[in-house]
């Protein structure tokens, strides 16, 4: 049974209208751009995304939202898109904002066999609202549950056929939360190579995680914010 | 002569002390990075996923994998360590981080912070916020002493929806220098040939003065 | 003729399917990896962190780095992975781990499982198995079916301490194999040459017997 | 400020009798050789450790145990030790056992800012009593809390002068966990090298959480059950 596919068209071809979906990625980094351009051409609708972030206008998460393949996103910053703002001005899109390391633990939660944490973050504020509260030693922590999602597609840097995963620097972020916390997980991978030839002291996600694992075809890997020193 | 963005930020480095692992905001708080001063060692964390930012790379040596919080390309330093998000928070609300540097649109004399939403204004998202303020250890906001219209952002209580409660310990205003105590801000230095009057005036919660209150030196 | 642990364990890795993450416990359970069929890939999981248990090193092979749960030398696979023990206990928690399997000292026809205290003798404790049983998905147990005084160990109720409750799907031991139903253990093979009689006479719980019950070839 | 100090001694200068130790390790696996000398050396007392094994004999914790300077051992599993059961059986020596995963996570907690976690681990056994038990979808779980501990002791493969360390094989079990609860952390490697040198894609503990770093003069490892392949 090999969790090897052969490309991103292959890996979503099970994902159905209504599906919950965790997508990594921290801005446009890390983001599992072969799996979004997939789901964009299969036009699967009325998805829920639990990412931290919802791409910009013509990149990541913008190109579903572009095409009015997202019901809802749970993230904890929205900016600078202008189709997300329309969709949600007109309630096209429902959004949740969650503080984004509640975002963080309640994936380490689902990973972890966690049904909910603890967290001081929002305790005090409007986040707080509905939820319940506990104090430990005198200060307040929010009650806030695991995630549950269908699907958690993410982007490594390089993968085995085992599902193994390394990250490359700042492009980990919740890719390997969001690949411990989907019932279903799907991997793309810059270089894809045979079992045994990644060091097992050094994956971040040990391939019992990964259903699906295939290399991307190409990345753009688009840069946000390009800053540079001053000459 | 009121602060300087560069100055407020300068004034905030001196804050740092050797050893210490800081999580610098976007804005001014990134500016804090240029003034750490000389013989001490700071290290900078990144909640995306760093300890050990380093400067802005060279033009053409951009990294697409490389981002700080702001969604900025960046350097590391050596002995720089990347995680994922969960642990990035987790050594934050361990206490693990000394020193937090935040904007904010208003904070109040117990220590409120309101920073992440405008009502009727199209919401970002609090991003990474509500976990900085509700964990660190110790937390400096940096801001202009009053908004565009003139009105004060040092409030006796926040009017806009709350980021955090009771967690800031030090306000740096490009107009005065502020220690947020039980009884309300301390007043402890003042921008150069600002008067304590004209701070007072500015300051809608209750501002402390005790003694001469001596210029920001620079 | 009563299956020897060996035969137990070939018995129990049947139930072993392509692409199963699998927990192997400590003494006949440990054996189940020799008897892995053709043909199908499984994993081993070592609770103290390793995805990819191989065989016993070769004489003078041995690495003090790589242990299993048993604290015994062993090697990796090809594709093997490291981890610390929270992700470890995390995995089994989040029912990634397809089949436990465990030894016991008595089994409840509910499927609760007691094989870590016996009241009056020292208490080494528990290790990994109330987590193991608390989480796993899949859990079979493999033991003698009596103890060495002749008593069941295949219970209406458990005498001894628990480890877990309503969580055994499944027993292996010399004499049959038994699956757990909400109506009582199902007899589902017996060992060659050993009757339903002998079964039902050593097995204390309720004894579930619909129509032949094939003998376990091999 | 430094981290690097010059060896065991210097290490545990400041832990005094009555604290409580997280000591990292698997059985003899991965255990903070030098600094158990060190202590030994010592003769700190009545000290609580945290620790998922307890030594043999006359190896690991089990020289503390022999000099008589544990007052009690929070372990998963305490086997195979002569003078343990003896200061166990006469009272000397109080024992708290703890399902494993849930030492773990209580650990995790602690490094994470949570001041408590839900396992499923023990519902419905002994380990329950007393405890506060919830259920989530019709599981039960007890609440554990996290773990506050004076001093952790890790042993790691490679560490450089930030603190930053990378463990080896399944030497790393419980190491990494204990690193990031101690209120202050102390860390033992083989190789100390240069800031720099590690690849910062492969860190297992982030520096932040190690206060003092050293490399140990020398390791047995001894090995507590050696297994060989039948020829």
């Amino acid at each position: 049974m090999s969790k090897v596919v052969a490309n991103a068209d292959e890996a979503i071809r099970n994902i159905r209208d209504g599906a919950v979906l965790m997508l990594g990625g921290f801005g446009l980094c890390g983001i599992p751009e072969n799996c979004i351009s997939a789901l964009v051409r299969k036009g699967v609708k009325d998805l829920t995304c639990i990412s931290n972030n919802a791409g910009v206008d013509d990149f990541g998460i913008g190109l579903m939202l572009q095409k009015k393949q997202v019901r809802k996103m749970i993230s904890s910053y929205v900016g600078e898109n202008a189709e997300f703002e329309r969709q949600l001005l007109s309630g096209e899109l429902e959004v949740e904002l969650i503080p984004q390391g509640t975002l963080a633990t309640r994936c380490l939660a689902a990973g972890y066999g966690m049904p909910a944490i603890y967290t001081p973050a929002g305790a005090g504020t409007e986040v707080a609202e509905g939820k319940e509260i506990r104090s430990f030693s005198g200060k307040e922590y929010l009650l806030e549950y695991a995630f549950e999602a269908d699907y958690a597609i993410v982007k490594a840097w390089k993968g085995d056929t085992e599902g193994n995963l390394i990250y490359h620097e700042t492009a980990r972020n919740f890719n390997p939360l969001m690949a411990m916390a989907g019932r279903v997980t799907i991997a793309e991978v810059e270089h894809l190579v045979p079992a045994g030839e990644l060091d097992p002291d050094c994956i971040h996600t040990p391939g019992i995680y990964i259903h699906q694992i295939f290399q991307g075809a190409s990345y753009e890997k688009r840069i946000e914010q390009r800053t540079v020193r001053k000459a | 002569m009121a602060l300087t963005k560069e100055q407020i930020a300068q004034r905030i480095a001196r804050e740092l002390k050797d050893g210490f692992y800081v999580n610098l905001g976007i804005g001014i708080p990134t500016l804090v990075a240029n003034y750490i001063p000389r013989g001490i060692k700071v290290v900078l964390q990144s909640e995306n996923g760093l300890l050990g930012i380093g400067p802005f790379p060279e033009q053409g040596q951009e990294d697409p994998d490389l981002i700080n919080a702001g969604k900025q390309t960046i350097t590391t330093v050596p002995g720089s360590a990347f995680f994922d998000s969960a642990m990035s928070f987790g050594m934050i609300r361990a206490g693990k981080v000394d020193l937090t540097v935040l904007g904010a649109m208003e904070v109040s004399e117990k220590g409120d912070i309101a920073n992440w939403k405008i009502p009727g204004k199209m919401v970002k998202g609090m991003g990474g916020a509500m976990d900085l303020v509700a964990s660190a250890k110790n937390i400096i906001v940096a801001m202009m002493h009053t908004n565009p219209k003139g009105e004060s952002k040092v409030l006796s209580h926040c009017t806009l929806p709350l980021t955090g409660v009771r967690c800031v310990k030090k306000v740096v205003t490009d107009l005065a220098v502020l220690d947020v105590t039980e009884a309300g801000f301390r007043l402890l230095e003042r921008a150069p040939g600002v008067t304590v009057e004209e701070i007072k005036s500015k300051t809608e919660g209750k501002l402390i003065v005790e003694g001469d209150v001596a210029e920001v030196a620079f």
